[in-house]
């Protein structure tokens, strides 16, 4: 043969999209549900005056709870929109971040400095995120694999030195930018309203699943899935791989800027944290936990990573970990160090993620009842 | 269908002889597919055994299972004996410097390399690499010493697959359908070159073509799904149109070619 | 139909593929032969657009194909299949199938419809399959299917697009003798009456001569002989350089 | 005239430090196929293995032989480092491209908060010989020793490596093994060998980045290997993957371009201008300066 | 339960004063972070008389890590007005307190911003305070080095982004603006290589070179300066760091002077001796008296207010104390925190160095020019 193999090196572990395949089983009447029972839980946690002791540390309905759940949902729909990106179509991207920040900075300059609405800022930023990563992405694209890759990490370095730069101070460099709540309707300002804010990072995920779902399900998800396994053979189909991948891409960035959106609420600011690859890198994290190409897997390793991000850092500094003798305690109170542990555990102990749990416990559950059967 | 179907052991006249690679009820799950259930058979010391079966019964997986390089999540039984080790305990390079050399099915060169290092890189410690030998076989793979294996024809690439094992001396080689895509006169080539390699080295070949195999093979396997269908004397098995038919699939007019 | 002019593709100095010019005719079936290495697959890249061409054309129905990118050349009507198969390995055969039909029949860039009920795709794609024989392994994934069935999988991929010329890169290597016939059958509906033309590269000669209404022999690049079977195979340089003496 | 020689002479030995970094996450990325986020640990394990030596160990100091122990003592440390690293999470991992990058990355997060919970967060001075605190006038320039030992031992890296893959059957095994594993042990060869031995290679080098950093430092700290990494990870991608020669090309390119515009333009233009310059670089040119296959 | 559930103040009198803490316990800042903590330990003991106690209600400090990072910051913000917090403080990081002071704002609780040495958190709202000092006043206290300013050419070498834009800002509004003639030298704050800015300085010719640099660069950044012969060629002012920082400086220690917020020695206040006697180690560093003197305001603002949030806020506003470093005084029109900063010098070598003031500057020489409160 004298096609050389394409360059594209990084294509994630296989999986085959949920929505392109009619499963059968036993769970199959029940699993549609599943998701809505998993709806029905969050719509009602608000509610709920139970209290949690050590997964949190007041009651569910406690701001403090809602506002961390609040951070979580936004990184589920974050990461379920990035493996988009990553898991389905095989694009690794190591500049996501750029798209999320846009989000982010768009809102809080357009409320804050130029005084706008949130229902005019918001709309904008969204807009404006989705051009920035259709234009990034249509020079981006020309390359493929690892190239492309520190093409999109490159752009968002750039972004991450604008916005350190602080030219004009208007993102407020390192030390970030508060947002002007004056803007924003009273109903997402102040702690009594945190449950509003949960809502609204609630209502993100959904649509981000939701349209991440649809979209895969759809004849263009079938193309990105082609293309994640090879792109040469969708070009003799008679595809345009790079209109595909463009698509992907720029749908991707307009999530992830949405995400912004809700983000600069929930927190009330922007910070320059989000504008580094390290934000990338850990919705990469996100996605593999959870298992990429799959529906509910970066939701999951969404959600389960910022929670874990947060939560650690109070394990930290707990008294638990104080009274351990100090080369354990030592390590034990960063919370990086645990952070790092764990997904290091994660990927030994969940290959293929969390979704790939399921799928290994109804492996060995076969093999268990075909043994018996075997027996009998 | 024919009473020689079933688990018959050896056959051939110098039976006397001790096979050299024996395999016995190897089994090999992948992913929790039973590919291979419970595959025995032997090798002579000399001459061409051939496995034979439709696409997909598991020769490749046969021959990757004798040479230690089932997949991961895969789980192998049975045992695989090289005389008197065992095969299935040592891993993959262990094997082949002790003298079991592997021709893959999709001929795996180095795209990345040189024709020249991809040679190099299948020299083994203590042997001198017979290259003499590997480029009076394939003069091709002399004049284009320097080009990257990548860009190599797809018959070429097969050459170098097969001038890679040979620059050793092997015990026992397993060559999994060598003259797939290449030319007629290369097949031919291809053929009379492993005939000459049998005469010292015994070979378990894979192969498609019937042709191929009336001239060199000696023995034959024949699998279906999984399990062995026939063992015998190839000779017989293509000449008698019956068990041709029954077992290949193929009316003896075609193995006439 | 199809038709190269002086086609030529240079790395350095050497020609791989050297001023080729062939006709392909509505409905004719073109073997092409060669020694390995001959260029013949390189010559599919160049008439697919894989590969961009150094001098000389493509047409199709006349048209100047030569500066399209490939997907612009199979919306053409150009089909091929791969030496080395190349299927979507993490997709299940029936979807490998499916996209290969949704491919050709447009409606690719549509995000908010259901793929899986657009129920036409998916009988074209059964009926693909059921043709080369895969329907049993609709659900496996092709990445773990045995190499004789990738290749009938390639094929299916190519039937799925109906493409009016299609190029078949040795579609019976590694083809277990008992499924030759079938596969035979499969490339010979191809044409029929239908108008397609098939150019085809293969080794096994007795395929080539069963359904080739003329061959092609490549060498060193360029056409050395573009005839009918029997004037073909009486050359003494394709003897000579290809054939060999028999086995 | 001085300020062009002054500016010259210390980006390259900035060009030198980036080089140094990256030599070893070149060899690792490019032959290995392990893009290694935890290299900048292997630095920091480096650096504070050398810091530790000189203070601790008998026979090392910060000055004379004492200092070549001591770094000889750090590079020791991150070889072994990068090869339990390589034994314990890479090996298992394998063909699995993406779940290795993130195994390093969760690595280097772990690895740095261990760093820091031993050592603290905050930069420590550094033992080092007196002469790399002072300049050596070149033509009318006040050029910074530590500068120029940069250079020196940038350049003896360089060399080190060219050799090791030149004359040595690895160069060969590891390239092969990278694009099919399963084939070079099919061949007879311990594949996993040689890619610990790269590791190992990756690691030193890191090790010795990291010691060397910290002498033109004057401090070390556990975050300083990181935001080397950034440049380092440029540098490697300008130069082509896996071609260590491509490298040091991009590391005077990306270190001379970073102090000139920096002296020129305004402050922040000469990263901008690195990342522009890694942007064109790719776009024209995706497999970098040399290109992905290389024997050096 | 409803989704609107917060925790009410917990009226009754002998319920605990809830105050939450935070700052950085991980992180880049962690070490800043533990010299706020012990130091508000000392000062809550000092200002309790050893009770932890005002009246009879007891204070129950309830401590978060927020890793320098303003989202984690703002959830556990939340958390704690959530559960009845009406103070909050610490804020290691300039970020932190700018986003945690709009939160404060937001829903009415006292907010006592830490080291945080940012401008903008003065005068923020009228929920803010701060504990410790501001950029401002390091940099008036750099003018103090020159004497009369008129017409002296003065370069500020700053990094990039908001630490530098705030200093350079303050630099030319409290020198410029006494008649000195102000440029600026910026350097990015990832530099790693310093030559080509040393040289711009030292083409410059000033008569001040006022240095602000912060991270991990900065002995890098200062040997650059000795080898090329900056420091000797003029008077150097930077900020003298915490105490662990001293030893990087190495030889280019002596060649620069010091303005100090605070360091081990350079007052010997009550309050200094009684931080002293109880911080683990005993040596007083630079943010020991930030936390020293927001225990201080915490134990008042409980005392005086009570559970409301607007007494406190008045309790606080004028108020003057003796903290760690002298008389400090919480102006009343933005909550500036006058206090008394110093002139350093530092010896030794090697691992040992001592700092020995110079001079002291009273609260009211370094008062920031009043600021409108903005919220
Ligand atoms: N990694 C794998 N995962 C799942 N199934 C596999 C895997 N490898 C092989 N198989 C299955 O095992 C069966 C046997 O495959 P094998 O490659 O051994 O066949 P073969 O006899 O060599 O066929 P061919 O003549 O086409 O080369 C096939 O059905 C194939 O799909
Ligand atoms: N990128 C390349 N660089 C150098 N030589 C190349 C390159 N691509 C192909 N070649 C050479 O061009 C020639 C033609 O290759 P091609 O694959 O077209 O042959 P082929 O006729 O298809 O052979 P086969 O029947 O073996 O598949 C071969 O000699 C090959 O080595
Ligand atoms: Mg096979
Ligand atoms: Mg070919």
């Amino acid at each position: 043969m004298t096609e050389v193999k394409s360059p594209e090196t990084a294509a994630p572990p296989a999986a085959v999209p949920s929505e392109l395949t009619e499963e059968p089983g036993r769970w199959h009447r029940v699993r549609p549900y599943l998701p809505l029972v998993a709806l029905v839980v969050a719509l009602i946690l608000p509610y709920s005056t139970l209290h949690l002791p050590g997964i949190f540390e007041g009651a569910l309905n406690s701001p403090g709870t809602l506002q961390l759940l609040a951070v979580c949902l936004v990184f589920g729909g974050l990461a379920a929109g990035y493996d988009l990106l990553f898991g389905r179509t095989g694009m690794l991207s190591f500049g996501h971040a750029l798209y999320f920040a846009a989000g982010v900075y768009g809102t809080d300059i357009l409320i804050t400095h130029a005084g706008l609405p949130l229902w005019q800022a918001a709309p904008l930023a969204i807009v404006g995120g989705t051009i920035l990563a259709g234009l990034i992405g249509a020079v981006a694209l020309r390359t493929v694999g690892i190239a492309f890759a520190m093409v999109t990490l490159a752009f968002a370095q750039v972004g991450a030195i604008l916005v350190a730069r602080d030219f004009g101070g208007l993102t407020g460099g390192e030390e970030g930018l508060p947002l002007d709540v004056s803007g924003v309707p009273a109903g997402l300002v102040g702690v009594a309203n945190t449950v509003n804010l949960y809502w609204l990072a609630l209502a993100y995920l959904v649509v981000v699943v939701f349209v991440v779902h649809r979209v895969s399900g759809s004849p263009t998800g079938r193309v990105l899935a082609g293309l994640r396994d090879d792109e040469r053979r969708i070009g003799v189909l008679g595809l345009d791989p790079y209109r595909f991948k463009l698509v992907a891409f720029t749908l991707a960035g307009g999530l992830a800027a949405a995400g912004g959106v809700v983000y600069c609420l929930i927190v009330g600011g922007a910070s320059p944290h989000i504008t580094s690859s390290e934000l990338t890198l850990s919705l990469l994290v996100m996605v593999v936990l959870g298992g990429p190409g799959t529906r509910w897997g970066p939701v999951l390793g969404g959600i389960l990573y910022m929670y874990l991000d947060h939560r650690l850092v109070s394990v930290g500094s707990s008294g638990a970990v104080d009274a351990l003798p100090g080369f354990l305690s030592r390590p034990l109170s960063q919370p990086l160090f645990v952070l790092g542990t764990v997904f290091i555990l994660a990927v030994y102990f969940f290959p293929g993620g969390l979704a790939g749990l399921a799928s290994r416990v109804a492996l060995l559950r076969d093999s268990l009842r075909l043994g018996s059967r075997r027996q009998s | 269908m024919p009473g020689s179907r079933t688990g018959q052991s050896q056959s051939g006249d110098d039976s006397a002889t001790e096979p050299i690679l024996t395999v016995e009820e190897l089994s090999v799950r992948i992913a929790g597919l039973h590919i291979l259930q419970g595959v025995s058979f032997t090798v002579a010391p000399t001459g061409v055994t051939v496995l034979l079966g439709r696409n997909g019964v598991g020769k490749t997986t046969t021959l990757r299972a004798v040479v230690g390089l089932t997949p991961r999540n895969g789980e192998v039984g049975g045992a695989v004996r090289m005389g008197a080790e065992d095969l299935l305990t040592r891993p993959t390079h262990r094997l082949v410097r002790g003298g079991l050399g592997y021709v893959p099915e999709d001929r795996c060169v180095f795209a990345g390399l040189t024709v020249a290092e991809n040679l190099r890189l299948a020299e083994r410690r203590g042997s001198t690499p017979a290259y003499d030998r590997v480029y009076a076989l394939f003069p091709e793979l002399d004049r284009r010493s320097r080009q990257r294996a990548g860009s190599l024809s797809g018959g070429q690439q097969q050459m170098l697959a097969i001038g890679r094992v040979l620059i050793n001396d092997n015990r026992l080689l397993l060559v999994d359908e060598p003259t797939k895509g290449l030319a007629p006169k290369v097949v031919t080539e291809v053929a009379e070159v492993l005939q000459r390699v049998a005469e010292s080295v015994p070979v378990l070949l894979v192969e498609q073509n019937l042709a191929v195999v009336r001239r060199l093979a000696r023995d034959a396997v024949v699998l279906d799904a999984g399990r062995v269908a026939w063992t015998g004397d190839a000779k017989r098995l293509l000449s008698e149109a019956a068990l041709t038919k029954s077992l290949l699939g193929v009316g003896s007019a075609e193995v006439q070619h | 139909m199809l038709a190269t002019r002086g086609l030529t593709w240079r790395i350095g100095e050497v020609a791989i593929v050297d001023s080729v010019a062939i006709d392909l005719a509505p409905g004719e079936f073109l073997g092409v032969i060669g020694p390995n290495g001959a260029g013949k697959t390189s010559l599919f890249n160049l008439i697919t657009g894989l590969r961009r061409a150094t001098e000389g054309q493509v047409t199709l129905d006349g048209q100047d194909i030569s500066a399209l990118p490939p997907y612009r050349r199979a919306r053409l009507g150009l089909g091929r299949t791969f030496q080395a198969s190349s299927v979507f390995g993490s997709l299940s055969v029936r979807e490998n199938v499916r996209l290969a039909v949704q491919a050709h029949r447009g409606g690719s860039m549509k995000l908010w419809r259901r793929a899986a009920a657009d129920r036409e795709v998916a009988a074209a794609a059964d009926a693909a399959l059921h043709r080369v024989g895969l329907t049993h392994r609709g659900t496996a994934l092709a990445g773990t299917l045995a190499h004789g069935e990738k290749r009938k999988l390639e094929i299916a991929l190519l039937l799925a697009g109906e493409p009016r010329v299609m190029l078949l890169d040795e579609p019976m290597a590694g083809v277990s003798a008992e499924d030759v016939p079938d596969l035979v059958q499969v490339i010979r509906s191809l044409t029929g009456d239908s108008g397609r033309s098939v150019l085809m590269v293969e080794h096994h000669m007795d395929v080539i001569l069963e359904l080739a209404d003329r061959i092609a022999v490549m060498h060193h690049g360029a056409l050395l002989a573009c005839d009918t079977p029997e004037t073909v195979m009486a050359n003494p340089t394709v003897q000579e350089a290809y054939l060999g003496e028999e086995l | 005239m001085d300020a062009i020689i002054l500016l010259t002479l210390t980006g390259l030995g900035l060009a030198a430090l980036y080089f140094l970094v990256a030599s070893g996450l070149s060899l690792v990325f490019g032959l290995a196929d392990v893009l290694n986020f935890a290299h900048g640990l292997f630095l920091g394990v480096g650096a504070y293995a050398t810091w530790w030596a000189a203070g601790n160990l008998p026979g090392a100091g910060p000055d004379g032989l004492g200092f070549v122990v001591a770094v000889a003592f750090g590079v020791a440390a991150g070889t072994l480092m990068a090869v339990l690293v390589e034994l314990v999470l890479i090996r298992p991992l394998y063909s699995r491209t993406i779940e290795q990058v993130l195994v390093t990355v969760g690595l280097s997060l772990a690895g740095v908060a261990l760093l820091q919970a031993t050592w603290g967060a905050d930069a420590r001075p550094f033992p080092r010989p007196e002469w790399t605190r002072q300049v050596t006038p070149i033509l009318g320039a006040q050029v910074p020793n530590g500068g120029l030992l940069l250079i020196v031992a940038a350049t003896l890296v360089l060399g080190a490596i060219l050799a090791f893959l030149r004359w040595t059957r690895y160069g060969l095994i590891i390239r092969a093994g990278v694009e099919n594993r399963e084939m070079v042990t099919a061949l007879g060869i311990d594949v996993r060998k040689a890619f610990t031995l790269v590791f190992a290679i990756g690691g030193a080098a890191a090790a010795l980045a990291g010691a060397l950093g910290s002498v033109y430092f004057g401090t070390v700290s556990p975050q300083q290997g990181g935001s080397l990494l950034i440049f380092a990870f440029i540098v490697v991608v300008i130069g082509g993957m896996g071609s260590v020669v491509g490298s040091a090309y991009a590391a005077v390119a990306v270190g001379l371009l970073q102090q000139f515009v920096n002296y020129y333009g305004t402050s922040g233009l000469g990263d901008i201008c690195v990342v522009a310059l890694l942007a064109v670089v790719l776009l024209l040119r995706p497999q970098g300066i040399a290109g992905k296959v290389a024997t050096a | 339960g409803s989704p609107q559930n917060t925790a009410s103040g917990g009226g009754d009198s002998a319920a605990p004063v809830k105050v939450g803490l935070v700052y950085s316990q991980s992180g880049a800042l962690a070490s800043y972070g533990k010299q706020y903590i012990e130091g508000f330990r000392a000062g809550l003991d000092f200002a309790t008389g050893g009770t932890n106690k005002v009246g009879d209600r007891a204070i129950e400090i309830t401590e978060v890590d927020d890793a320098g990072d303003p989202a984690k910051a703002v959830s556990a913000a939340k958390d704690l007005i959530g559960k009845g917090s009406k103070i909050i403080a610490g804020s290691t990081a300039s970020g932190v307190a700018l986003q945690v002071a709009p939160i404060a704002a937001q829903n009415q609780v006292l907010f006592i911003s830490g080291p945080a040495a940012t401008d903008a958190v003065t005068g923020a709202n009228k929920y803010t305070f701060r504990s410790g000092r501001q950029s401002y006043q390091d940099v008036v206290t750099a003018k103090s080095f020159i004497g009369d300013p008129t017409g002296k050419k003065v370069v500020v070498f700053a990094q990039d982004g908001a630490f530098g834009d705030a200093n350079e800002a303050a630099v030319r509004a409290v020198i410029g603006g006494a008649g000195a003639n102000v440029s600026a030298v910026r350097a990015p704050a990832s530099a790693t290589e310093f030559t080509p800015f040393a040289s711009q300085i030292k083409s410059a010719k000033p008569d001040l070179l006022f240095v602000a640099w912060a991270g991990t660069t900065a002995p890098a950044m200062w040997q650059t300066l000795d080898q090329q012969g900056v420091l000797t060629s003029t008077t150097v002012v930077t900020g003298l760091d915490i105490r662990a920082s001293w030893p990087t400086f190495g030889a280019a220690g002596s060649k620069i002077s010091f303005l100090s917020h605070y360091f081990d020695g350079a007052s010997d206040t009550e309050a200094a001796k009684a931080a002293k006697a109880k911080i683990p180690g005993g040596t007083l560093d630079l943010f020991h008296p930030d936390g020293f003197a927001a225990a201080q305001m915490v134990v008042r603002a409980a005392q005086e207010g009570g559970d409301d949030v607007e007494k406190m806020i008045s309790a606080l506003e004028g108020w003057s104390f003796e903290g760690v470093k002298g008389t400090m005084t919480i102006r009343a029109e933005d909550h500036a925190l006058l206090q008394p900063m110093y002139q350093a010098s530092l010896t030794g070598s090697g691992d040992t160095f001592t700092a020995t003031a110079q001079k002291a500057l009273a609260g009211d020489e370094t008062a920031p020019p009043v600021q409108a409160m903005k919220g």
